[in-house]
């Protein structure tokens, strides 16, 4: 039905690699979040699939499209340049957030709100995934 | 003038009399009286006049076309009888306004009484005169509403309200029944029409229906004539002024049923049902009412239950079903209404002179008010049925029908014994009323100095009493001929040879009025002295009270029994009500599967795709999670919802639909901020307060739901699938795919169809949206938060306080370093929103988007600088004008609707075609486009006010909260 | 051919991408704090995106861009009022 | 397909009706919400399921039907969307008034005894 | 100028944001620049800091240098979720004292720190000027803190200030 | 279509222009929205009436029965097309009514008591006309939203927790409902591939048998949301709450949406399931049958139940609800013609009744005068309230009396007792249902109708007493009986409403023609599916684009 057959091969496999790598980055930055034990390490997890996760599928939209229509369809730059933009904002938001909550209740882990130059004395955490 | 005019004149002038009458000013006494007098003597000599016509012609009807179609006309028939009744009630009438204009004081509201008088007769004519059974009941009623009225006049007193509240039930019911009575009768004889009606006596009597009629009929005739088990609302009836008791109590009212009686005399009487009903309540209310009458304190109170006596005995006559019954029956109508009348007016002028009716304070009176005495003693000689006076005839015409054997039974051999008795009992409370007031020794504390009344309140007792005497010495000139043709007109052919002679020699009836003269006598001097100081009421019944049982009844029923019945078949909560809307909608599709064996199709597994079988177990979870959460985690349950949603517009894509999904998402995100705004104002909720308290009624009370929504669920998944699985039918879509580039001038349909084809659709669709945003400004304009809201939520509370204590700080600090750079790149996107929804605006008429989701993004943009700076910062730079967006949009829509009657096409005609600019080339433009404006600036008004408004509550609490502050220093 | 290593790199692709918001959800569910609810939610939406991109290819034409194009750029607003919510207990000030 | 849809359909609409017949209104309005997708998506079900036809006309000028998927479910879903939209809001801000006078989130306006 | 084009650099962005998304042809610029025009117009209302850009000729630069470093921390990270419980990994909160204060510059770096995996931008104050960030493989906090200021801001400092 | 034809429209589009023109003004200017308010709805009337004349000549003179208004002109069943045929025009002509009385009862002050009263009260004539008007499935749907919006909005207006409390409940089911609504119509377009109605009623009898369960769960589950609007029982207990509790002008209005339902499921069951529907004629007509006996039954109760005389009201709008769905049910041309009379005599008493209300509750106590929602008042600063103890009206002396007379009629009329139009309708209704053809043919009488008759009779006993009862206590127990102050503004329209009532009193042969020529035309629907479908748009402006 699509004029998929018209697409040359070496296009095709392009696509698919690049498709195939970010939604592969994706999962594994959801397996990350599920796996990752607090909250502040989860963080990390997501932007696999906000950044390389959709960079990569978007690389491979660009490719298909614009073979298929043979003229350059690079409107996905955008879907990039939003998610790099918009991303941001909610994680930093969200891990504010976190932060005064955990103080507010006095969990561990956690830094105080002291911020002088010398209070590095901060104890890394040791954990495994 | 012709007999029709004069008819209706006789209906027609009495109800505008009343309406004159109630527009005087309350204390034009005379003109109201002069008023009701002149309108009750034009009807008396309209009636009279109409004699002739009525003699040589038998009926004179007049019918005037109204609700021809159901058979009711407004047809009025005169006759004998019609006569007879039409002079009585206008005679009797204009005495008893000459009585009540002397009567009522002048502090009464008199015009009003008038005017309730003169309905109240024009009603009582409209009964005796219309010639539609229909139109008879229509008087019938008015009848009740105004003696309701009248009996209720004096209203400050709760006698009188109770007694009029009564008789409109009791009398109202016994309408009821007879409208019902009459539809069945109508039923059997194809007509309302009193003549046909007259004319099919065989044909009604012999259908299966002639009992529930002849009940029917009964009760409404039982009712009005206050007959037993009926009789009681009338001794209650006495609260009202005297002349409304002299007048509804002798000719009119009461008399209504009898006349009743004696009107379908014809069509009903003569069967065993009507023989034993019919005899066996006429014979309980002539003994009993005449027995009650012995023992009441009150003139008026045993004025009323001899008025149920004699009404028993016209009824008792009726019953018989004999045509001499009838006659007698007739003529002791006409002689009752003229002692009666009478005796009510004297019983008035006792009251007025001496200020009380209590036979027990009152004696002697004969001394003061010789005349009023004299005239008094005559008519109620007449009542006892004294010889020369005209109760006597027709008491004896009563005991030899009484004799005369009929059908054979208990009743009929009862019929004399009960005669005697009865007549006995009139007999000793007549001697009881005349001894006990006018003679014996005078009381000491009366009210007041009793004198004779002024001569026009005695002259209608005398012209009253004058008829007596007339009518009880010389019958045969007198009212012989009227009652001849009164008597023709009812019985036809079937008049019976009967004589009006005063003796007729010393027959058994003689005998027998001798008895009940002499037992009368006897028992009253029996009785005298236990009478002089016995307390009200009869020995043995004076427990037994008719009204108290009534009200009793009335209130358990119609109160009570209400209430209890409404609260078990009805509810005023919530959740009841939406679980039998549930339920009722289950039945409502389950049962025509039922019914026509439903087949929900094959189940298919092919096409089976895992992904998107993925897609739904997501989306199964966050439903079902987002039920589970809803209580407790009211957080957790919007974002499931969102998880739903979003599964919702996976789906959309998935089955080739673009446009839902992205409406769907952007709903989403404006709905997400909803919510989470009006989140705030909702209740804390922690679960381990209640969790696990949980009765085991309230266990079962899930369950049950749990089950409905189980099965709600599972009705959906088949009906759905079953017409999924099925072959589609020929579709009007087809059309809009085929003409929506020709003629609607878009490649994407579905905008086409939401812009243009359907458009219309989408014009009430952006209508909804803007009348819910403005609901929601209104609402929110009076929006006040509960207790527990109004102080800012704590984390705002710790914030600050933390911010306060460290001197590096200040309050706020914490918030806008929060913000800082995030707030930075939300500017940013300000304009780059913008530009996308003009995107999605533009394209939307042959691309997935269109006005709404345009719409929606640029009202998020809005949001979004909210979110990011604040209210009071945005609006400071930004002045969005939501309601004007909203008016302009559905101004804009309107007009571009009505624009196409310009060019004489119906509205929201579109047009469309390629416009050619320099530089650019040929865009396309077509009206649809600007109705999509409208929508565009609509959707941007409509979710900007709601958001905005809801954000502005936090403002108005601060504000508030200031308020308060103020005053309280201002306290301190 | 082509049309063949589409066709599977897409449907490959596409469970990927639903495990992957299949993980989200599980997080989403387990929680324990609402912060990593949100975060989730965020994931999900991410998910979502790429998600209709592939739709995109797989049926060769651009119709389903725009939705995606617009989680990529609105759909981050219901993300930033939940964590605004937790922070401040209030959506809009 | 049509399996899973339904079947989703159905979970949608119970999960509805079950918070529905829930005294808090929260649960109301969430409930409200969901039965709101279930009928949208039964409403575009019944124009039976096509994958990737969406009706947006190639730009030929003759048009075969049957190459498109059902518009019409589509138009109705999209307003009953918007519908669906407003009335929530609505009844959201309804609930809050009423909580507000009230001081309960109870449907009825107060707490069972 | 400045009055009806208040944004141009924004305006012209815009416009190209639209040639984007609508494809080239003479029509459209017209168009999208009328739009684009109205949209920063709209912009200048929120009369938003307006950002002053010295060094046009590093942003080409520190886009590549950000890039790369994501690819980078994106295998790292990638690797960390693979290799499961083989290794144990310490993480935690660095704090990063600041000379940078552009608004818009903090903004860029507030982008590039969270957009690359394995660092969070947690929570800054505008007051000290310190950031705090948390880093999911934390070896050597100094490392860190110079990777920031030396790689990031001192760039961005150039570029804005 | 001429220019004439556009009158059509006319309903649906001068209260939304005027609604929403009304929103581009300043809140406060309270005059001028009340003129141009009042203004519409006259026009409203005079165009309604101009309808119905012609609904009614065009019917007696030439073949075309009814008025077809193609919008967008696109032709039927395609596009979306008005009908104007004797029913729709009745409707129109009573909501305008109503409308012009309430909306003047309003002007004393409610309209002060809340914003944007005025569009609100606009766009729901526009929605109700609209109703009227469709002859689409799913635009009524869109309508029916349009109406319940606004009505959402109304008996809102005023704000405080009693109506807050109804209000609430009253949208939760109709919420509920609309889902119902549009679960029925899609299910029904899945079946037949068409929403026009009169395309629907053509393709009906073609529906296979496999099928036609589905379409009838879809016209079931569809009915029961109209029955919601109808308030039979027992989906209605939401109704008299809301309605007492909404204020008196929006309570008057609202008479007429119950009517709604009816209308709309009247025309439905006559037009879809009428005696040309093949297998599914008739369909439904028993549940309308007993369910509306068993509404009346409720109704007559709560009648007698109730003790504020606003619950009194409420519920004698379900008595009259459950009479008229009864008469659906009997499926009987004259019935249904009794039936008309019947609802234009009920919405009008009630109408009035619910203005009366507040006027007499006046003179209970003088404190009434208050609106709840100056008590409740938390409004902005800038927000204008109504003083607290505004003086309403002047104490005339007559007042008392001229209350005591409207309250009177109004009892006649909710009792049916003669000699007003609440007798004639229910006269007209009784005689329909026990008349010698009626006989004839069906050899007996139902013992159904027997049971419904007594229900009818009964019913107006209940009405009767209850109302009985609270004139006595409202007008003559108190001793010393407050003079209630009352505007002219406010009694002029119950006069109004209760004068049209005994004009159909006295007009009611001619009223009764109407009606029965309504009847037989809506038993024979031939007419109308012609009109309908065979309406040609005007050739013009869509001819194809040039590329
Ligand atoms: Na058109
Ligand atoms: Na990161």
């Amino acid at each position: 039905m699509t004029g998929l057959g018209d697409l040359p091969v070496w296009a095709a496999l392009l696509t698919g690699f690049f498709l195939i790598l970010g939604s592969a980055l994706t999962l594994l930055g959801s397996v990350g979040l599920l796996r990752f034990r607090s909250f502040y390490e989860r963080i990390h997890a997501p932007t696999l699939g906000t950044t390389w996760g959709t960079g990569g599928v978007l690389i491979a939209s660009i490719i298909f499209h614009s073979v298929l229509q043979s003229k350059p369809v690079l409107h996905e730059i955008l879907i990039a340049l939003f998610v790099t933009v918009t991303t941001p904002v909610s994680l930093m938001l969200l891990a504010r957030a976190a932060l005064y909550r955990d103080r507010s209740e006095g969990n561990d882990g956690v830094p105080p709100f002291e911020m002088a130059a010398e209070s590095q004395d901060e104890q890394p955490r040791s954990s495994g995934v | 003038m012709t007999d029709d005019t004069s008819l209706i004149l006789m209906i027609v002038l009495p109800f505008a009399g009343s309406l004159a009458a109630i527009i005087l000013p309350t204390n034009a006494r005379n003109a109201a009286a002069i008023l009701a007098g002149a309108v009750a003597f034009i009807c008396l000599c309209l009636a009279v006049m109409f004699y002739p016509s009525v003699l040589d012609r038998g009926v004179v009807r007049s019918d005037i076309e109204w609700l021809p179609t159901l058979g009711l006309d407004v047809t009025l028939r005169m006759d004998g009888f019609a006569w007879l009744f039409a002079v009585l009630i206008s005679g009797i009438g204009f005495l008893v306004v000459i009585y009540a204009r002397y009567y009522m004081s002048p502090e009464d509201p008199v015009p009003r009484f008038f005017s309730f008088f003169l309905a109240f007769m024009g009603s009582m004519l409209g009964v005796v005169i219309s010639g539609n059974l229909i139109l008879l009941v229509v008087f019938w009623e008015l009848t009740s509403i105004f003696s309701f009225l009248l009996i209720g006049y004096w209203h400050h007193n709760a006698s009188a309200r109770d007694g009029a509240r009564m008789a409109l039930t009791i009398t109202g019911i016994g309408g009821i029944g007879l409208l019902a009575g009459f539809l069945l009768i109508g039923l059997i004889v194809g007509s309302y029409d009193l003549d046909r009606v007259l004319a099919s006596g065989n044909l009604i009597r012999s259908h299966d229906l002639y009992v529930p009629i002849l009940v029917l009929v009964l009760l409404g005739a039982f009712t009005k004539s206050a007959q037993f088990p009926f009789h009681f609302w009338l001794p209650n009836a006495m609260a009202a002024p005297t002349p409304v008791s002299a007048y509804l109590h002798s000719a009119t009212m009461v008399k209504a049923g009898v006349f009743l009686l004696a009107r379908l005399w014809p069509v009903l009487a003569g069967t065993y049902e009507w023989f034993w009903i019919v005899g066996f309540a006429g014979m309980m209310s002539f003994v009993l009412g005449a027995y009650f009458a012995i023992f009441q304190r009150d003139i008026k109170g045993l004025l009323a239950y001899s008025t149920i006596s004699h009404l028993g005995l016209i009824t008792l006559l009726l019953s018989l079903g004999s045509p001499l019954g009838a006659v007698a029956a007739i003529f002791h109508m006409i002689n009752h209404a003229t002692f009666k009348a009478s005796l009510f007016m004297a019983a008035g002028i006792i009251d007025h002179e001496t200020g009380t009716r209590d036979m027990q304070r009152l004696g002697g009176l004969f001394r003061f008010m010789p005349y009023t005495a004299t005239l008094a003693m005559v008519a109620s000689a007449a009542m006892a049925g004294v010889p020369l006076l005209n109760g006597f005839l027709s008491k004896e015409m009563f005991f030899a029908e009484a004799i005369a054997t009929h059908a054979d039974s208990i009743l009929d051999t009862a019929a004399p014994y009960a005669a005697v008795l009865g007549s006995a009992f009139a007999v000793a409370y007549s001697a009881r009323f005349i001894h006990s007031v006018f003679f014996g020794l005078l009381p000491a504390d009366l009210p007041r100095e009793p004198h004779e009344p002024p001569f026009f309140m005695r002259f209608p007792i005398q012209l009253l009493v004058l008829a007596c005497l007339l009518v009880g010495t010389v019958p045969g000139l007198t009212v012989g001929p009227f009652l001849h043709t009164a008597v023709t007109s009812v019985l036809g052919p079937a008049t019976p040879e009967y004589s009006l002679a005063v003796w007729h020699g010393f027959t058994i009836p003689l005998f027998m009025s001798v008895l009940a003269l002499a037992g009368g006598a006897i028992l009253y001097l029996l009785l005298k002295d236990y009478l002089a100081r016995c307390e009200d009421g009869p020995p043995y019944f004076r427990r037994l009270r008719g009204q108290r049982v009534f009200e009793r009844v009335m209130v358990a029923v119609s109160w009570r029994g209400a209430r209890f019945l409404e609260s078990i078949l009805g509810t005023r909560r919530l959740q009841p009500q939406l679980r039998l809307l549930i339920v009722v909608a289950f039945i409502a599709a389950a049962w025509p599967l039922h019914r026509l064996g439903f087949d929900p199709g094959r189940l298919t597994v092919q096409g089976l795709d895992v992904t998107f079988a993925g897609i739904w177990a997501v989306g199964v979870v966050c439903a079902l999670g987002a039920a589970w959460q809803a209580k407790f985690h009211r957080l957790f349950a919007l974002i499931l919802l969102g998880g739903a949603g979003l599964v919702t517009c996976i789906t959309f894509v998935w089955f080739s639909a673009p446009d839902l999904a992205l409406t769907q998402l952007l709903v989403e995100v404006v709905t997400a901020v909803l919510i989470l705004l009006g989140l705030r104002w909702l209740p804390k909720r922690s679960a381990d307060v209640t969790r696990g308290v949980a009765t085991t009624g309230a266990r079962l009370r899930r369950y049950r739901d749990l089950a409905m929504a189980v099965a709600c669920g599972t009705g959906m998944t088949i009906i759905a699938y079953a017409v999924m699985t099925r072959t589609p039918p020929v579709t009007i879509a087809d059309f809009f795919l085929k003409k929506a580039y020709s003629e609607g001038g878009g490649k994407n349909v579905v905008n086409v169809i939401l812009v243009d084809f359907r458009g219309f659709d989408t014009f009430g669709e952006i209508t909804v949206l803007g009348i819910v945003a403005l609901t929601v400004f209104a609402l929110l304009r009076r929006f006040r938060p509960a207790p527990d809201n109004v102080e800012s939520p704590e984390q705002q509370r710790v914030q600050r306080a933390f911010d306060e204590a460290r001197p590096d700080r200040e309050a706020g600090d914490t918030v806008s370093d929060y913000l800082l750079i995030p707030s930075v790149i939300m500017q940013w996107l300000f304009p780059v929103i913008i530009v996308f929804a003009a995107y999605l605006f533009m394209r939307g008429h042959d691309l997935p988007g269109g006005g709404f989701v345009a719409g929606i993004a640029l009202a998020a943009a809005f949001i979004l600088q909210y979110l990011a700076e604040g209210t009071r910062w945005v609006e400071d730079r930004l002045r969005v004008l939501p309601v004007n967006w909203i008016g302009f949009g559905l101004l804009v829509a309107a007009l571009v609707g009505a624009g196409s009657w310009l060019f004489g096409y119906p509205f929201l005609t579109s047009y469309s075609r390629y416009v050619e600019l320099p530089l650019i080339g040929s865009v396309p433009a077509a009206t649809a486009t600007l109705f999509d404006l409208g929508v565009f600036s609509l959707v941007v008004g409509a979710t900007v006010l709601m958001l905005i408004a809801l954000a502005h509550q936090s403002i108005r609490r601060l504000r508030a909260s200031r308020i308060a502050a103020q005053s309280n220093e201002e306290i301190a | 051919m082509s049309g063949v290593i589409i066709v599977w790199s897409v449907t490959v692709a596409q469970l990927l991408l639903v495990a992957a918001m299949a993980c989200s959800l599980l997080r989403l569910v387990r929680g324990p704090r609402a912060q990593d609810r949100i975060l989730s939610f965020d994931a999900l939406y991410v998910g979502a995106m790429l998600l209709l991109l592939t739709f995109g290819i797989r049926a060769g034409s651009t119709v389903y861009f725009e939705a995606a194009l617009v989680i990529a750029l609105l759909g981050f607003v219901s993300t930033v009022a939940l964590a605004k919510f937790l922070m401040r207990g209030e959506v809009i000030e | 397909m049509e399996l899973i849809l339904a079947i989703g359909i159905g979970v949608l609409t119970g999960s509805g009706v079950w918070l529905l017949l829930r005294p808090r209104t929260f649960q109301v309005i969430i409930g409200l919400s969901l039965i709101g997708y279930g009928v949208n998506l039964f409403i575009f079900s019944m124009g039976r399921l096509r994958v990737n036809t969406p009706p947006v006309l190639q730009s030929g000028a003759v048009v075969n039907p049957a190459d498109y998927a059902d518009p019409i479910p589509q138009a109705l879903v999209l307003t009953a969307i918007v519908i669906g939209f407003a009335t929530t809001a609505l009844f959201l801000v309804v609930l809050l008034v009423s909580r507000g006078l009230t001081g309960s989130d109870h449907v009825d306006g107060r707490e069972p005894n | 100028m400045s009055a009806l084009l208040p944004y141009p650099l924004l305006t012209a962005s815009l416009l190209v944001m639209w040639m984007l998304l609508n494809g080239l042809s003479v029509g459209q610029v017209v168009l999208g620049g009328i739009i684009a025009l109205a949209a920063s117009l709209a912009m200048a209302a929120l009369q938003p800091s307006k950002p002053k850009i010295r060094r046009w000729d590093m942003i080409p630069q520190l886009v590549l240098i950000v890039l790369a470093d994501i690819l980078r921390s994106n295998i790292a990270v990638a690797g960390v979720i693979l290799q499961g419980r083989r290794r144990t990994r310490t993480s935690g909160f660095v704090m990063i004292p600041l000379e940078l204060r552009d608004r818009t510059g903090l903004a860029v770096l507030a982008c590039i720190i969270t957009s690359t995996p394995g660092t969070a931008w947690v929570e800054y104050h505008a007051g000290s000027g310190r950031l705090r960030i948390h880093v999911l493989d934390l070896i050597d906090r100094q490392a860190w803190i110079d990777l920031i200021k030396q790689r990031y801001e001192r760039r961005l400092m150039e570029i804005f200030e | 279509m001429e220019t004439a034809g556009h009158l059509m429209i006319m309903p649906i589009v001068l209260p939304l222009a005027a609604g929403a023109f009304l929103l581009l003004l300043d809140e406060r200017r309270h005059v001028i929205k009340a003129v141009i308010s009042i203004v519409s709805a006259l026009a409203l009337m005079v165009i309604a009436i101009a309808l119905l004349r012609s609904a009614d000549n065009a019917s007696a003179s030439s073949g075309a029965a009814t008025g077809v208004y193609l919008l967008g002109n696109w032709q039927a069943p395609f596009g979306i097309v008005l009908v104007l045929d004797r029913l729709s025009a009745l409707m129109l002509v009573l909501t305008s009514v109503l409308a012009l009385a309430s909306l003047a009862f309003s002007l004393a002050r409610w309209h002060k008591a809340g914003p944007h009263f005025h569009t609100l009260f606009q766009l729901l004539l526009m929605g109700l006309n609209g109703a009227f008007l469709t002859g689409d499935l799913f635009n009524l749907f869109v309508f029916f939203e349009v109406l319940l919006a606004a009505s959402y909005g109304l008996v809102l207006h005023g704000s405080g927790p009693l109506r807050v409390k109804a209000g609430l409940h009253y949208i939760a089911v109709n919420l509920a409902a609309s889902s119902l609504f549009l679960i029925g119509v899609s299910q029904i377009y899945g079946v037949t591939g068409t929403l026009n109605m009169a395309d629907l009623a053509q393709r009906i009898p073609a529906v296979p048998a496999q099928d036609r369960m589905l379409l009838e769960a879809g016209a079931a589950v569809l009915g029961v949301a109209f029955l919601v609007k109808a308030g039979m029982w027992p989906l209605s207990f939401w109704l008299p709450g809301a309605y007492s509790a909404a204020a008196a002008p929006v309570a008057a209005i609202f008479v007429i949406m119950t009517k709604v339902g009816f209308y709309v499921l009247l025309r439905l069951s006559l037009l879809l399931f009428g005696v040309d529907a093949g297998a599914t004629a008739g369909f439904g007509h028993s549940w309308l049958l007993f369910g509306g006996m068993a509404t009346i039954a409720f109704g007559a109760v709560g009648v007698l139940a109730s003790q504020a005389v606003g619950r009194l009201a409420g519920f004698s709008i379900l008595v009259s609800s459950g009479t008229l769905l009864a008469a659906i049910g009997m499926a009987d041309a004259r019935v249904t013609a009794g039936a008309l009379f019947y609802m234009v005599s009920s919405t009008l008493t009630i109408g009035a009744f619910f203005l009366l209300i507040e006027l007499v509750e006046r003179v209970q106590d003088p404190a009434a005068n208050v609106l709840s929602v100056t008590m409740e008042a938390y409004g902005d600063d800038m927000e204008e309230e109504v003083p607290e103890q505004e003086e309403v009206g002047v104490a005339i002396p007559g007042t008392l009396a001229v209350l005591g007379i409207c309250f009177a009629a109004c009892g006649l009329l909710l009792a049916g007792l003669p000699p007003l139009s609440g007798f004639v309708g229910k006269f007209a209704l009784l005689s329909a249902m026990v008349r010698p053809d009626a006989v004839a043919d069906g050899g007996v009488i139902a013992s159904s109708t027997w049971a419904l008759v007594a229900l009818l009779i009964l019913s107006g006993l209940c009405a009767l007493i209850a109302t009985m009862r609270a004139g006595i206590q409202i007008f003559w127990a108190p001793i010393e009986g407050t003079i209630p102050r009352v505007l002219l503004l406010e009694i002029a329209p119950v006069a109004f409403l209760l004068t049209l009532c005994l004009l159909m009193t006295v007009q009611g042969g001619q009223m009764m023609r109407y009606m029965e020529a309504t009847a037989q035309s809506l038993h024979s629907p031939a007419d109308y599916l012609r009109d309908v479908l065979s309406a040609q748009p005007i050739p013009g402006p869509n001819a194809p684009r040039d590329k």
